[in-house]
Parts: C-alpha cells; structure tokens; sequence
C-alpha cells in the first residue's frame, strides 16, 4: 500500500516558532509511538513553514495538495492563516485539522464538512476566565489585549458570562514590548481582577512586569494563551499562581497524557503545551479513522463518519465532535506552578465547564 | 584625447543588444511554463507559485521604476499591494465581483494614495524619504487592521475570484496565470517605453542630479511625482492579483517586511533594468519555496536530526546566500549577466 | 526691451552675521558681457545663486527682462531664458556628454511628458547637443560618460550646457577654472563669439580672460559693490587693485 | 487621571525613549556617521540580550553576565565588521540594506538553532529589583531608573566623543571621502573597525540592558529596529542630540498618546466611537509624527549640515 | 627622494598611464606639465596609492612604496592638495585642518598658527562647516591641511584654481619660502609662466606618457616644446 501523506502547515520561523513546534514536535511524538504507522499504513509527514504570512500558506498548501498530494493537512497555529489556507484545502476535498487556530467564522457561517478542529474554538478558554470571574464575583475587571482580530475575540469571549463591570477596555499594539503605563493605569485604577490575552513574548514580558510591579499579589492576573508552557521558561517564578483557561494540562491524570508528558520531555527537553497535545490528539484521530475505513481515504464520506466519530483516547479525557467539526469538551481553570524537579508547567485547578460546545455552532449549517 | 577612453564606451552597446534577448527569454519562459506545468502533475501548485512569481515581479518592477531610474527608494510600496488587494476584497464583500469596476477602482485609489503620500514624501531624499514612504505604508497598515467589518487583522476570504464582464473564466488557474502573464507584459512594455522615452530621461536625470536638472529648466518634482503615480498604480495592480490568487485579502500584505521584501527583490535582480527585478522577483520566491528542499538534498551526509534542524532552519542558508551576492555579484543577477556577455 | 536686462535693486543676504551681499544695485544690459571680479568670499557665487533662484535673498529685487523674478522657482528662471554653469562642477556623470547636452536642448523644445518614443534616436536633440559640444571642443569626447571625463574636460562640458538652454542671459561661474591652456584659449574664444549674440555675467579670477573679454566689470567685496566700470577704469582703481588685483599679474 | 499618574507615564515615557536612544545610538554613529546602513544593528541588540542571558545563567549573576556580554558583543561585531560589512563601506546603501538583510535572517534564525525558539529569560539582578518612592505615593521600579541612568550616561559619553574628540573628527571626515582621510595619511580601515565595532557593543549593551525586563526571543531586534530609524530619521541623521531627542518625543508620543489619546478624543467624540478611533490611532501615532516632522523638516530636527 | 619608473595605470579596462617616470630630489620643486586629459592627476593618484599601478616603481626616501596603503605613504611623509580641493564638508575649518595633522618631518613648521598666518581668511571661518566656505576658500583650506601634515613632499594638484590674484600671488610667494627652506614640491598648474620662474625642473605629460625633462632654464630657452606639447 501507498504510504499516507500528511501534510504539517505550521508557523515555524519568526518570534513565534516555538508555538509550531511544540505542534510538529507533539504529531511526530505521535506518529513514533504509533510504530511510524497510522490506520495501519506507513506516514510521511511534510511539514511546511507558513511564516505566519497568509499568502505564503496559499501556494505552501496547493504545494501540499498538488505536488505532495498530502491526504490530510494538519495544522495551523494563527487563525489568519487558517483562514486564508481554507479554501483550496477544503475545495480540493481533503480533510484539514486544525490543531489550534479555531475562527468562529469556520465554526460557524462558513464551517466545512471537511474542517476539523482537535483544539477547540477560539472564544472558549477566554469564555472559561469569564466564568470564573463572574462566579467569584470580581466586580470591576480591566481587559487588556493586543489590537488585532483575536485580541478583540478574546475580549469578546470574556465578556459571555462576565456581567460586571469592566472598568476599562484596553488595547496595546501588536508587539507591545513594554507595558508600563498599562501598568500604572491597573494600579490607579484598583481593579479586583485583570483579564488579559497575550500571547508568546508579549505574554513574557507582560507577567514579568506585572510580578515586577508588585501587581501580582494584589490583583489577581487571568489570562489565556499567556501563561503557558511555551512561555513559562521565560516567565519563570514571575508566572507562579497565575490562572488561565484551557481544554488541558500536563499534569492531567490519565495514563496516556503521562505516558506522553513524559515522552515529550524526554524527546524534546521541554514541557509540552497544548498546541502539541492537540497535534497529538490529531495524529491519533487520524489513526482511529484509517483504521475504522481499513486505512482508505478514497471514500470521503467513509473516512468522514469515521473522523467524526472521535473513536480514540484524547489526552485531555472526554473528547466528541460537534456538528461543525469543533470538539464539545470539558474546560478548566488552570495554574501556573513548579514541579518538584524544577520545571514549570500549568496544573488544573477546577473544571469548569462539562461537555461545553462553542457558541457559534449553531450557524453552521452542515446537518449530519 | 587618449584614444583609449574612447574605446571603453565602443563595446557597450554590443553587449546591451546581445542582453535585448533576456526579457524576451523571460517571459518566453513565463508563456511556456503553463505547458510544463500541466504535465508536472501537480499543475495548481506550479501555476499558483509562477503567478506569484509573476505578481511580485510586477511589483518589483513597479518599484525598479522609482528607485533603479528615480532614485524614489519607497520602503513601503507593499502599502500599493493593500490597496489593491483590499479594492477587490472590500467590493467583492458588497457583492461587486467583477474586475471590470474593482480594477479601475483599485488603480484610481493607488493613483490617489500614491499622488497624495508622494507629493508629501517628495519633500525629502534619501534616507528620509525611505522613513516617511514606511510611514505612509505603516498607518494604511493599522488602518486596515482595524477594519473590524473586513476581517480586521485576520483579514477577509474572498468568495470566488473576480468576474471579468460577467464571465468567471478567472477561476481557472491557466486563466488566472494567462492574465497575470498579460499584466506583467503589459507593465513591462509601458516601464520599457517610459524609460526610454523623453520623460524618462529626464526622470533618470533626476536621478543623477536634480539641482542641474532644475538649472536647466526642469522642474523635477512633477515628473518624480508621475513616475510615482504610475508605480503605485502597477503596484496596485499586483494587488488585485495577488488577492485573486490567494481568493483571500489581509493586512499581511502590506507589512513593512513585505515592502522590505519589494526592494531585495529589485536589488537582487539588479537595479535599473526593469527584467532585473523580475528576475529577482523569482530568485527571491522560488529560493524562499525550495531553498528547504536544497537544503535537504544537500545535507544527505549529515545525520537525521541535524538535517531535519537545518532544513528547518534554511533561513541561516538563505542569508549567508544573499551575503556573498551582494559581496560576489555586483549589481545583483543582471550585474552577473552583463559581466558574462562581456567576457 | 528694457534698458538693461537684468537688474538687482538692494539685494540682501546674511548668514548670520556675516553680510554675504550687501545692498547689492547692479545692472546688466542687453548685449553685454559684465564681469564680476573680487576675492575669495566676496560673495560673487552667492550672487549667482540668488540671481539663478537656488538661494533666495533676505530683501531686495531681482528683475530679468522686465520682470520681478525674485521669488520664482529656478526651472521657470530657466525657462525665461536665464542659465548658469557651476562653480563646483555640476553634471549628470552617468550620462554621456552628448546625453548632457542633449538634455539641456530638451528642456527647451517641446513638452518633456512624452511616456512613448525613444528620446536616444531624436537626432534634432542629438545634433543640436553635438553642435555645442563642438562649440567647447568637446565633439570627439561626446559618447564618453561624463563622469569619466578629466577635470577639465567636464568644465568644458558645464559650458556646453549652459549654451543648450539657449539663454537671454548666461551666468558663468568660473567657467575657465582647470581648463588648461589651450582650452583656456578655446573657451575665450568661445564667449568672444557668442557676445554678440548673448548677454553674459561672467565671474572669473583669469584676468587675462576678464580683461579681453568684458564691456564693464563690477568689484564684489565683501558682500558690496565697489566699483563698476569699463576695464581699463578697473584696472586703473587704486581701491580695487589694493583688495583684489594686487601688482604681480598686471604686468 | 491624577497629576501622579501623568507624571508616572512621563517617567515611563522617557524610559522607553532612553532604551529607544540605546540602541538608536549605535545606529546613528555607524550609519549617520559612517553613511553605512546597518539594518544587522537590531540582531546585534538580540545578540546582545542572548548573550547576557547566556552568561548570566552561565555564572549566575546579571552583573556578571553584562561584564562578559559586553566584550563578546564588541567581537561579535568586529568579527561581522571583519567578515563582511568591511567590503560594504564604499558600496551603494542598497547593497548594504541587501547584505545586512541577509545578516538579519542568518543570526535570527541561528539563535533559534542554538537557544530554542521558546523565549529566554533573565533574571533581574537583586540590588536593582524593587521600587522606590520618588514623591509622594510614586513608586517606580528602581530597574528602569537604572536604564535611565545608563541612557543618560551614553547619550554624554557619544556626545563628547563625536563632538570634541579628534577620533570623531576623523571618523565623520571619513563618512564623507574616506580616500582622501587615508591620503592625509590617517588609517581610516582601522577607524572605522572601531567604530563598527563601537556601535554594536552598544547595540549589545541595550539588549543587555533590556533583557531582564523583556523576553529574550528570536526577531526581537526586528521591529525596535524600525523604531530606531525612526528616531534617527526625526533627529536627523548623523546628530547624536537628535537621536536623543527624537528618542525621548518618540517615548513619550508613544507612551502618553496611548494612555490618554482616547480620553482627549472622548472630548469631541462619544466614548464607543472615542475608544474604536483611540485604538486605531494608537499604534499610528508615531508614524503620523514622523510624517509630520519630515513634512516640516525634510532632513530631521537636527540635520547634518553637508 | 621620491623616484617614479615606467608607471602604468588604468581605470577598469581604458589604460590613462602608459609610461610615466619622474624624480624629485630633496629640496627640489618640480612640476607636471601637460594638458587637460593627459594623465597629470592619475599620475599623482597612482603616487599616493589611490590608484593601483599595474605596473612601475615607486620610491620615497629610498624604500619601495608602490601598491602600499594611501595611509602608508601619506605617512612616509607626502602631503596632497588634491584637485578639486576635496575638504571634508562636516568639519568647520579649524576641524579640517586639525583632523589629520601630524609632524611627518619631526618638526612642526606648521601649526594652527602658522596656517592662519598664510590664510587670514581662515581664521575668520574657522568654525564655518566646510560647506559653507567659498570655493577658494576651500582651496586655501585644502592647501592648508596638506601643510598640517608637515610633510616631506608637497604635491599640489592645481592648487590655485579659482583663487584671486591677489592669493595666487601669495601662494606663489609662499612657495618660494617653502623651496628656499628646502621643502620638496611636486606642483600641477597651468600658470606655466609663473611655475618657470621658480620651480627647478619640469616634466611634461602627453598621452600618459612623460615625454619631456628638463630645468627651467631649457624650458625657456626652447618655445618649441611649448608649443609643441603645451599649445603655448
Ligand atoms: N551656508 C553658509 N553659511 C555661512 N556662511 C556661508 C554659507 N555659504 C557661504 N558662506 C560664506 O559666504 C561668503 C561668500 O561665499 P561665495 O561662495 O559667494 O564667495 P565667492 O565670492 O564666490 O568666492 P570664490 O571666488 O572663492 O568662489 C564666504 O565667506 C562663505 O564662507
Ligand atoms: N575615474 C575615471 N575613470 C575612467 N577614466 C578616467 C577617470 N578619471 C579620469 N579618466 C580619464 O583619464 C584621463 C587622464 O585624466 P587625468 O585626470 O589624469 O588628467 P589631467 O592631466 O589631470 O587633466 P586635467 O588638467 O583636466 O585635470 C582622461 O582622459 C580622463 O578622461
Ligand atoms: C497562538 C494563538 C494565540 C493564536 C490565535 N488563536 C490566533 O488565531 O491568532
Ligand atoms: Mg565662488
Ligand atoms: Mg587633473
């Protein structure tokens, strides 16, 4: 039999590398412990750069589809990107699992029957902080995210089950280096919490000064995709106690998740975040689909009901698929704390949603 | 007089004839490139990648008029490339799909920008003009980020390539790479005539001199201004064309990088002679898209992991590559091709 | 016509505090050939640059041909018939001479927005250009870039262009300056030529070539006019030989 | 907004013009004053920042670490001064961005290859952490009062150097014909090594400076390199005082546009369309100031005067 | 003292020196005679090492300096007055003169002071930008900083175009100072008259070529090598 091609589109140069490889580290983890096999048969993966530039991904992607002739594409980090690597993936009818970046416009009005998502929809962990401050009845709250598309997203995500008061809504520019005067205006404004969202070296630097300010014992600092593992080498102490949303944790009690964990460790001399659980899950789902179809990929429809049926062991425990193809799910809020030998890495606190579909599924259209 | 001086200047226009054949080679290659692709296998893959090509080497060489005959170095010239691509996007999301309006519209409004931004910029040189170009370029760039009803900073998918007069013929791709083919050839033949022409040279004097320029009765900042115009407006064309190729529009288009990228293709290919930066334009993308897989080749002695890491990592190949251009090639690919012709 | 063609009423200018052109009155007639003559920093180069709009004065008028021209952009001084050649050398070094001077002829023939048509087969350019470059002696050395040109030669080739812009009046900074000898000559003879068909305010510290050429001649120092006068009543003024001509050349 | 708030973000504002001027400073000596334009200087300041987290893990002190990362910045750039920018000097400034350009891939993605790409951090050393009160209920991390201070320091340092000293005679009379420098019989190769290498020490001292405070992560010199030649472009290129300067107005237009942009825009505008316009405007600010600057002084504040 | 034999130079592919030899001996002022486009300037370039000769000797003070450094040369003890003056625009006056100077002679004949004293006009400008100076303003500048250096040999490339007679007078006299203090002197200028009477030997330059060597006296005493070579 032919060998399977699977096709990684991942943002691998640039500041924000390390968010793709975490990605491509956890599916190659995957596709080791598999034998080097999915659904029985032999893999090869390709993986591409994206460099984060959405009309770059555009030729990658064809390059994929036509000269790599790839059975699924799997990846991309940014959202930007997944957007614009949409349409000729899922025009060419191959399948596309997205193993972060989740739009709510591919959730919803333009969801494909071809588009999977082994993450989750972009809204969701910042709807997991809204809750929390909602339940513990912080009355005055103060947002801070970068100004671009999924800063307003997440802000708009908070905002579903936070009725407070938000005290002031603030937006830095993209690449915000240095947030001393957000700083100062927190600390004159006395808010009972923060909510942020910045992700990669934004996020370093903001816990740093944060903790720097003295900020960080008075106020307390909920964020998401800021406080994480790709960032915590850097954060360092500066992060420890700081709460954020997620689908997941390294310390999450299963025998998969810790046969991985420590697999990862071992392999790539880091703690994983979710980004290479998620392609890690992905490489799985893959596998339990080509199995259910005796490894074709001819059928479409075939390998369809058999992808959506989710018939593998998530690392993050209960997983199934909604009607758009976004995972319904269990949320939780997550800490940042060190482990006995040192390392840092975030570790569940409380569940906080159960079996939680996004809000945008009810626009998609698709039925079965 | 030393006879000898005299001789330098005889074997020039030789070896300038023997080069007439280059832009001929070129877009030879580029009409029969389609051919090749179809029977490649993977004939999307070739064709989106060569109207690429195409499309960025209409920009480079949009960008070549200005600076390699005008000495106008615009670190943003990207910014056209938005305003192009956003033309498209913004009237295709208001249901106007059909190249017929969008394109004009596009050219109208770089020809706006351009004129206006341009009548500003010319108030200064050099590097100065450099900065307030970016300037320019950076608050189209946020501008357009903001735009939260067109997708702000993830930017917008457009539902299906242009229309022309109606017909949705552009949606195949050997159609899509035809019309670039013609963009370019097009361009190229107004560039080539306007260099050569009475305004042309005085736009190249200008470049040399524009004190002496104005001492004999110039008045150089309209004709800088001009070439600036028609620059933006071919750039703005790239524009539409770089959208339909994607079928997707974002401000990613026109990051400082992006302009950044516009000027190493120009000064890659070699200031000045038009097929230069095209040249370029398809040294820069076609490196950028296979320099990993040459890096792969070429490293089959190294062990796995070391191999996958460079490969991975074939920027650290891709800049010590354009170092040793510019340090060994001087005057980019074309300064290589003319020193070749001559010897 | 007016009685003079070019004519400056209480020009000013300063730098600082230092009084570059000093109430400057000066009037050059149709037809003439007036020099300026004085030391170095006087202020003659600064004169020019007002006069051709590269500078403009602190007060004063400039008047060219009737008609107050003080504060017009130097292109449209051009192109009422008002050139200059430069002091420190002022060309396009990557064209060749011809280019050059093919370029100035440009300027005043026809609308230079023309986008189609190659402007290197123009043969009116070319042989109106080839022409001047005769006129300097530079004819053989036409299709060499001008940048390669020695010193001198692209001294002869500033002149040249200056002649293309057919001018009312041509200011001449300096024009035989590392010219040799015999191109001295030639340039000399040059300008004999072309004073009866051109009016020319000449700045030159030759006074070989300002005494045989000049109808009047006016003394520039520091920033004022001293003395305007035919030559021969130059050469006789205490006052200017005490400044600027000292003993030694006259003989 | 009190009167201490305001005062807080013009202390912030300064600060970042003085990190701004850090590293705008080298830029300034080797392109204004050399006329070569080093588009590598920002991977020099990530060199820096990388090298001083390295030797600050290495021997477990900031102090330390900035001691050792100061001497290998400066032969980290006489090496590249050696090896290529040396053959840059009397080349078109096009080539130079070209080269310098393909310098900035290869040491971008070469600290990944040697550190990970994840982000480094650096520890802050123990005496400068903490805050101090300036006046009354004005705390303000003593860190950045230290950045401060070292800004200033530099800012005096290049300027006597420059201005008063024979070597910065000779080196801004090299920038313009350095043949004829070398005729008069002065080596002006050896100059201009120093000087080179001059520049990028200082280039690494900022990114030293900066990176117990920042992320230390591959590309960060990208964008602050933009922001320096901004500066440099404002202050006018080859000024020393400009770049101070325009460094501290970029600092503070920066800094107090975005804190106080949408309230003064709250004075013509409702709040909803105040805050959409304020954050639009925001990042533009600095642009729209340098537009302005250029518009009214085509060759910066201070131009050099040739 | 400085010693010149069969000098070839080019510019890329056009050769402008085909043959060019010349001596100076300590003490002794000679001049390049020859007219515009011969070869005088390249033939000074290639001396100062701005230009590689591909082949012929050069010697100063007895050791070999051919292909070495401009730096180096300049510093075995040769100062240039180059053509078209070629002061640094960013310096003020008194910055220019100061920049490069140095004792090449282990005397210093000439300081701030003494360059002042020939150029009183520099003192007034001198902290004007060299911009900002007139262009024989700038001449006396240029002449001045090659002075500053102290050197050995003086090579003047038209050293006094553009200047006013009244300066040419005194440049010329202080000339005269220099060779009866026994400063060596290499001089261009097309002031052939003037040269004669007081420069000891002349050489003449046609078509890259040194084609005539002779003493003042010879040069006077035969109009026709005047004519013949200069169009005198
Ligand atoms: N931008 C400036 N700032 C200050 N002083 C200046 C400036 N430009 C020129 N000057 C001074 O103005 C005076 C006049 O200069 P100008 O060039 O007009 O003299 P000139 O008569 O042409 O002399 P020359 O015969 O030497 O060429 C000089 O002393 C010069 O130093
Ligand atoms: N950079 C250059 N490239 C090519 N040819 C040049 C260059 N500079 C000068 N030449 C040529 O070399 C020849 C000799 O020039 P050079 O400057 O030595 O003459 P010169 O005797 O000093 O003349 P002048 O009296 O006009 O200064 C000339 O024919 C000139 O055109
Ligand atoms: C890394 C993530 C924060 C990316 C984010 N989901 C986006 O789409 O841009
Ligand atoms: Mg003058
Ligand atoms: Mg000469």
């Amino acid at each position: 039999q032919e060998k399977l091609k699977i096709g990684l589109l991942l943002t691998l140069s640039g500041p924000s590398a390390v968010l793709g490889q975490h990605a491509r580290d956890g599916f190659q983890l995957a596709v080791k412990d598999l034998g080097g096999k999915l659904g029985g048969r032999d893999v090869e993966v390709v993986v591409v750069d994206d460099e984060l530039k959405p009309d770059v991904a555009v030729t990658k992607v064809k390059g994929l589809l036509e000269r790599d002739k790839v059975d699924f594409v799997v990846g991309p980090i940014f959202s930007n990107v997944a957007v614009a690597a949409h349409k000729p993936i899922v025009d060419s009818k191959t399948f596309y699992i997205s193993v972060n970046a989740g739009p709510s416009n591919l959730a919803g009005k333009s969801c494909s029957p071809y588009f999977f998502a082994t993450s989750y929809q972009n809204d969701q962990n910042h709807e997991v902080l809204g809750k929390v401050a909602q339940d513990r009845g912080y009355k005055k709250v103060y947002l801070l995210a970068p100004n671009y598309q999924a800063g307003k997203d997440a802000l708009a995500g908070f905002k579903r089950h936070y009725k407070g008061e938000i005290v002031e809504e603030s937006y830095v520019p993209l690449n915000t280096l240095d947030f001393q005067s957000e700083l100062a205006k927190i600390a004159s404004m006395q808010p009972d919490a923060i909510f942020t969202f910045m992700p990669g070296g934004m996020g370093v630097n903001l816990v740093k000064q944060y903790r720097g300010a003295g900020l960080a014992d008075r106020i307390p600092f909920l964020s998401a995709f800021t406080v994480d593992e790709t960032n915590l080498p850097a954060q360092q102490d500066a992060a420890i106690g700081m709460l954020s949303g997620s689908n997941w944790a390294p310390n999450m009690d299963n025998p998969q998740n810790k046969k991985f964990v420590a697999a990862y460790e071992a392999a790539y001399n880091a703690v994983p975040a979710s980004y290479a659980m998620h392609a890690y899950d992905a490489a799985l789902l893959i596998d339990s689909a080509l199995k259910a179809t005796g490894g074709k990929t001819e059928d479409k429809d075939a390998l369809r009901a058999a992808i959506k049926k989710a018939d593998f062991n998530s690392l993050r425990g209960d997983f199934k698929f909604g009607a758009n193809g976004f995972p319904i799910q269990d949320f939780y809020l997550v800490k940042a704390a060190k482990r006995p030998d040192g390392k840092l890495e975030t570790e569940v606190v409380e569940k906080v949603f159960d079996d939680y579909p996004d809000a945008y599924a009810k626009e998609c259209a698709i039925t079965n | 007089m030393t006879q000898m001086t005299q001789l330098q200047s005889a074997p020039m226009p030789s070896a300038a004839t023997r080069l007439d054949f280059l832009p001929i080679a070129v877009f030879a290659a580029f009409a029969v490139a389609p051919f090749l692709a179809s029977s490649s296998g993977a004939e999307g893959y070739v064709l989106s990648l060569l109207t690429r090509v195409m499309i960025f080497g209409l920009a480079a060489m949009s960008l070549d008029l200005i600076l390699g005959y005008g000495a106008m170095v615009s670190f943003g010239h990207a910014a056209f490339f938005g305003i192009g691509a956003y033309a498209v996007g913004i009237l295709a999301s208001h249901g106007v799909e059909d190249a017929i309006i969008q394109v004009p519209v596009a050219l109208a409004a770089s020809a706006l920008f351009a004129a206006l931004t341009g009548a500003v910029s010319l108030r200064t040189k050099g590097v100065y003009f450099i900065m307030i170009t970016l300037a320019f370029a950076q608050m189209l760039y946020f501008l357009a980020s903001s735009l939260a009803a067109y997708g702000g900073d993830d930017g917008l998918t457009l539902p299906s390539r242009s229309l022309v007069a109606g017909s949705g013929f552009l949606d195949n791709d050997f159609a899509l790479y035809g019309a670039t083919l013609a963009c370019l050839l097009g361009a190229y033949m107004v560039s080539r005539s306007i260099v050569g022409s009475r305004f042309g040279r005085v736009l190249r004097g200008t470049k040399e001199n524009a004190i002496r320029m104005e001492a004999i009765g110039f008045q150089p900042f309209h004709f800088q201004l001009a070439t600036y115009v028609i620059s933006g407006m071919m750039a703005g064309l790239a524009g539409c064309l770089l959208a339909n190729q994607a079928e997707f529009v974002s401000p990613a288009f026109m990051t400082w990088q992006r302009s950044g990228e516009l000027i190493f293709m120009v000064v890659l290919g070699g200031l000045g002679s038009l097929h230069g930066a095209i040249i370029g334009a398809a040294a820069f993308i076609l490196l950028e898209e296979f320099l990993p897989e040459i890096v792969h080749a070429a490293t089959f002695f190294l062990n796995d992991d070391l191999r996958s890491r460079l490969t991975e990592n074939w920027q650290m190949v891709f800049g010590p590559i354009l170092i040793l251009i510019v340090l060994f090639a001087r005057g980019g690919i074309m300064g290589v091709l003319r020193r070749g012709s001559h010897g | 016509m007016a009685s003079s063609l070019l004519e400056l009423r209480s020009l000013q200018k300063a730098y600082g505090a230092i009084r570059v052109t000093d109430n400057v009155n000066l009037s050059v007639r149709p037809g003439e050939l007036h020099a300026i003559i004085g030391p170095n920093g006087a202020g003659k180069t600064t004169l020019i640059h007002q006069i051709s709009g590269i500078l403009s004065p602190d007060s004063g008028q400039i008047l060219f041909d009737g008609e107050d021209v003080t504060h017009l952009p130097m292109h449209q001084r051009v192109r009422r018939g008002l050139a200059r050649s430069f002091q420190i050398t002022s060309i396009l070094p990557a064209f060749s001479a011809l280019e050059n001077v093919a370029l100035a002829v440009q300027a005043r023939s026809g609308s230079s927005f023309r986008f189609f048509g190659k402007v290197a087969q123009e043969s009116s350019l070319n042989e109106a250009a080839m022409e001047y470059l005769n006129v300097v002696g530079l004819g053989p050395r036409a299709r060499v870039m001008a940048g390669l040109l020695s010193h001198g030669e692209k001294r002869q080739l500033e002149l040249a262009v200056g002649l293309a812009t057919q001018p009312k009046l041509l200011l001449l900074d300096e024009p035989l300056a590392g010219t040799g000898h015999e191109e001295s000559l030639r340039v000399i003879e040059t300008l004999k030529q072309l004073k009866n068909r051109i009016t020319i305010m000449l700045i030159e510290h030759d006074m070989d070539a300002v005494f045989s050429l000049a109808d009047r001649v006016s003394v520039l120092v520091y920033g004022r006019v001293i003395a305007t006068d035919t030559p021969e009543g130059i050469r006789a003024n205490e006052e200017v030989r005490a400044a600027y001509l000292g003993e030694e050349e006259i003989a | 907004m009190t009167a201490t708030f305001f005062f807080i973000q013009v202390l912030n504002g300064l600060q970042f013009g003085l990190i701004l001027f850090l590293i705008a400073a080298g830029l300034t000596l080797v392109f204004g004053v050399m006329d070569f334009i080093n588009l590598a200087h920002g991977v020099q300041y990530m060199v820096g920042a990388y090298l001083v987290a390295a030797f600050s893990a290495w021997t477990g002190s900031f102090g330390w670490g900035l001691l050792l990362a100061l001497p290998s910045a400066l032969a980290f750039g006489l090496l590249l001064e050696a090896l290529i920018f040396r053959h840059l000097y009397d080349r078109d400034h096009l080539d130079q961005v070209l080269a310098t350009f393909g310098v900035i891939l290869f040491l971008n993605q070469a600290v990944k290859f040697v550190w990970g790409a994840a982000p480094l951090s650096v520890p802050m050393p123990e005496i400068l952490s903490g805050s101090v009160e300036i006046m009354d209920g004005l705390l303000y991390p003593v860190y950045r009062l230290a950045i401060i201070g070292a800004g200033l320091l530099v800012a005096a340092l290049l300027y006597v150097l420059v201005s008063h000293t024979r070597v910065g005679m000779l080196v801004r009379a090299g920038a313009t014909n350095a043949p004829m420098v070398s005729a008069l019989g002065v080596n002006i190769r050896r100059l201009f090594m120093i000087v080179f290498g001059f520049g990028a020490m200082l280039a690494g001292f900022a990114g030293a400076m900066v990176a117990p405070i920042l992320s230390v992560q591959p590309g960060m010199g990208d964008n602050i390199l933009i922001l320096a030649f901004v500066v440099i472009v404002i202050g006018g290129i080859g000024s020393i005082r400009g770049a101070f300067l325009a460094a501290l107005l970029i600092g503070l237009v920066d800094t107090l546009g975005r804190s106080f942009a949408p309230n003064l825009l709250r004075l013509v505008l409702d709040p909803s369309a105040a805050s959409q316009t304020g954050r639009a405007l925001a990042p533009m600010l600095i642009y729209i100031f340098m537009a302005a600057v250029l518009f009214f002084r085509p060759s910066g504040l201070f131009p050099a005067k040739r | 003292m400085l010693s010149v034999r069969n000098l070839q130079t080019s510019y890329g592919a056009a050769q402008v020196l085909f043959d060019v030899s010349l001596d100076i001996a300590a003490g002794e002022v000679v001049t390049l005679l020859g007219r515009n486009g011969m070869g005088k300037t390249t033939t000074i370039k290639s001396i100062m090492g701005l230009l590689r000769p591909h082949s012929g000797e050069i010697r100063f003070d007895g050791t070999p300096v051919t292909r070495l450094a401009p730096f180096k040369i300049a510093q075995t003890g040769i100062g240039l007055v180059p053509e078209g003056r070629q002061i640094f625009p960013t310096l003020t006056v008194e910055e220019n003169l100061v920049a490069t100077a140095a004792s090449r002679t282990g005397k210093r004949r000439w300081t701030l002071d003494a360059v002042y004293e020939l150029f009183p006009r520099l003192r007034e400008r001198r902290s004007n930008l060299g911009t900002q100076l007139s262009g024989g303003e700038q001449q006396m500048l240029a002449i001045g900083r090659a002075l500053m250096t102290n050197p050995k040999l003086l090579i003047l490339d038209e050293a006094t175009e553009g200047l006013a007679p009244l300066i040419r007078a005194e440049i010329w006299s202080c000339l005269k100072r220099l060779r009866d203090e026994r400063q060596s002197i290499l001089v261009i200028d097309k002031n052939v008259d003037v040269l004669s009477s007081f420069a000891d030997r002349h050489v003449i330059i046609e078509k890259g070529r040194s084609v005539w060597t002779g003493t003042s006296a010879e040069l006077v005493a035969d109009p026709g090598i005047k004519e013949r070579y200069l169009h005198v």
